[in-house]
């Protein structure tokens, strides 16, 4: 759960990458947790940088309205 | 020929005279209005025309006058009618009464106008000139060009006394919404016929700095009405439908346009409402410029919610397989362990049965085989009884054929013996000589022996003839051999 | 025609050799009366054997079958 | 007739035997009784092997079925 | 004629030899007188046999059918 | 009968090959009685295996859904 | 059934494949109480490891919740 590198859009995708392994039965039950963890971890991750972007955003519209 | 001389007065009083009879009635006339002017007491001296169709020629002229009590009526009833000032240059119908002045000549004393005449010259004349543009293809060039999202700085073509202007340029100036408009006004006469030129003249020094400037309004504010004959102006509107900028009008009438305002880009009816027309520009995209601002924050807004959610759902959604996934998988096991015990029943199960079937199949192939041996035995005994039967049957023949040999060759032997014993019989009678001797045949003997051959006797041997009763003697006298 | 101690064979045998002695006409006149007394007597020997066998059989087998 | 320790099969070899030689006549008349005799006390045996057997599988495959 | 004696066979032997010598002459009418003289002696005993033969034959295979 | 050490495949093996013995008839009468004595031995057998594993595989079945 | 090392897996397979031993026969009686006693094992194994990949994902959807 290391690579904090990962960009939102990689995150995103290896997301759902995982849920639709999920879905599929693809994962083995001895995998899930590790896996369910790594997604968990991921989200966290996108909602860092969501949150992130957002204080930026509305940063910017206040100064931009004065 | 008439050699009557006549002075000039009787001769101009003998036209009057004839004139007068000819004209006894005021006549109605059609001419174009070449000069006119109204003196100090108010009577209007008129210089009338007809032209050829198609060229400036003069073919006719002629003065008249209108009284100044008529002109009084006449002119504003006419003016207020066709909305156009009576003045040089119009065609008019007129009910004119034919004078004729023994000093000043022929002249024609008006009594009356027809506006309707003039009204529909007037209408033709503007259709004659739209056709006209349209024909040159410049009618809508002016409404082609694009007025720019806000025209900030406007060139403006009116009398600098106009009252209109200043209201108009207050208008803008101070709107409230404290837009800056950048005006520069060309001034212009902006009625009578020099309007047309100075207009154009106007739009020509605006042209030089084109690129100053978003657009032109030509306004004229609070004029009579009765003034806008002017703005029906074949070169005026060919100049504005092929100026680069974008025109505006506020000629400021209710009536019928003027051409002027059908060639313009935009025509509004007054200068105010061109104002209006400029600042709402500026409003609305001012109001546009917000709605924008507001679309994108939303945009901002929804994507960051979007996202948000996004993950609230791949979170959701991470749960809910997860959960699925264990229940399916409890699923399977307590599947398997039902099959597990399913089938291990069955599987035992099937081997009860196998068992079964084998212990049946033992008794059945037993006694089967037990029937069989059974079977092999008594074929046996059956076997022993009919070979023995065919034995017992055939010693039986044989003895029984035995029995008949015997009969048969013994009886056959017996037969054969008395038939051999019967051909001996016979034989032995044909052999004893007292038989043969009977028959005739006899025996001749030498010497006590049987005589067989002539050669052995000679001839006076002495031969004993034996017949079956006796004997004979005799000698022998001859003797022959026989021929063979 | 004492020797009732020929077996059945030796009977049939010695019937045969008559009989062929017979029809070769082997046999002297004198010894046929003889002879075919002997043979009659084998006869009448051997079908009391097979009487007797028959007899004996029917029994064994009507034993059998009960 | 004595020898009732012969085989079944033993016995039924004897009896084709015999049955085989009074088919093909090597059997005297004198013996044929004797013989007949034997066959007969052969099937008898056999017979009594056989329901004795019988009885036997009968008496096992009811013990084996309760 | 006396030799009653004689079997039937040397008595058809002694006429057959006879009637040979008769055949090849070596007879003398004398003796052959003789000689057909003794055959038909001979041939008489011979059919006496026969008779007695037949009539005992007869009776023997008479018996022999009851 | 003492081999209780035979597996229950070997068993059916066993009662097969005997089965197929009786059909071929290639068993003497006098074994038969003893070869389905040895039959019914292995079906009793084969039950008594049957009947323990039933029960051990019902105990692990019961101990399993607790 | 000391291999705890299996896994999930590997367990269901070889549960899946002793199903259908069982259920084709191919199994000796003599084997079958072991073999499910195998799978009951192999199946308590999956269960436990299924409650425990349960029970850790729970955790983290709940920590990742807060």
């Amino acid at each position: 759960m290391a690579t904090k590198k990962v960009t939102y859009k990689e995150a995103i995708t290896e997301i759902e990458e995982i849920l639709e392994k999920i879905e599929n039965e693809e994962l083995d039950v001895d995998e899930l947790a590790e896996q369910v963890n790594r997604v968990s971890a991921l989200i966290t991750i996108c909602k860092d940088k969501l949150h992130k972007t957002e204080a930026e955003v509305e940063k910017i519209l206040k100064d931009m309205n004065q | 020929m008439s050699d009557q001389q006549l002075s000039l007065f009787e001769l101009q009083r003998q036209v009057k005279g004839s004139l007068d009879d000819t004209f006894s009635m005021p006549v109605w006339v059609k001419a174009e209005i070449s000069e006119m002017t109204v003196n100090r007491s108010g009577h209007c001296y008129l210089d009338l025309v007809e032209t050829e169709p198609g060229t400036d020629n003069v073919i006719a002229r002629c003065r008249a006058t209108i009284w100044s009590y008529t002109f009084r009526m006449l002119k504003p009833y006419f003016e207020t009618t066709t909305g156009q000032v009576f003045t040089e240059g119009l065609k008019v119908l007129l009910h004119a009464k034919v004078e004729y002045h023994e000093v000043y000549g022929f002249s024609l004393n008006i009594r009356d106008i027809d506006p309707v005449y003039t009204l529909g010259d007037m209408a033709r004349q503007r259709r004659e000139i739209i056709r006209r543009l349209e024909e040159d293809g410049v009618f809508e060039m002016n409404k082609e060009l694009e007025l720019p999202l806000v025209p900030q700085r406007i060139a403006i073509i009116s009398s600098p006394t106009a009252a209109g202007l200043q209201d108009f340029l207050d208008q803008l100036h101070n709107n409230p919404h404290k837009f800056v408009f950048y005006t520069k006004l060309f001034p212009a006469v902006m009625q009578g016929n020099e309007a047309p030129g100075s207009i154009t003249k106007a739009l020509e020094q605006i042209f030089e700095y084109e690129d100053l400037f978003d657009s032109v309004a030509i306004i004229r504010g609070g004029g009579a009405q009765i003034d806008l004959a002017c703005f029906d102006n074949y070169e005026l509107a060919f100049n504005v439908a092929q100026f680069p900028l974008p025109v505006i009008t506020g000629i400021g009438h209710d009536k019928d346009d003027t051409v002027i305002d059908m060639v313009a880009h935009t025509r509004m009816k007054t200068p105010t409402a061109v104002a209006e027309f400029l600042i709402s520009g500026a409003l609305r995209f001012s109001e546009e410029l917000k709605e924008l601002e507001k679309h994108f924050t939303e945009l901002v807004n929804d994507q960051l919610e979007e996202n948000k959610n996004r993950l609230n759902d791949a979170a959701d959604q991470l749960n809910h397989l997860v959960n699925q996934m264990i229940v399916s998988q409890q699923n399977r096991l307590n599947i398997a362990r039902i099959q597990l015990a399913n089938r291990s029943a069955a599987f035992l199960k099937n081997q009860i049965t196998e068992l079964k079937q084998l212990s049946t199949e033992t008794r059945n192939r037993t006694v089967r085989y037990v029937t069989i041996q059974n079977h092999q035995l008594e074929q046996s005994g059956n076997k022993l009884n009919f070979a023995f039967r065919k034995q017992v049957f055939k010693n039986k023949s044989l003895l029984q054929q035995f029995q008949n040999l015997i009969k048969f060759r013994s009886i056959e032997t017996i037969k054969t013996e008395k038939k051999n014993l019967n051909l001996i019989q016979e034989k032995l009678r044909l052999i004893d000589p007292q038989n043969i001797l009977k028959r005739g045949y006899s025996l001749t003997m030498l010497n006590g022996k049987i005589l067989k051959s002539v050669q052995l006797v000679k001839e006076g041997d002495l031969i004993e003839t034996r017949l079956s009763d006796g004997t004979v003697e005799s000698m022998v006298e001859h003797k022959k051999l026989s021929d063979q």
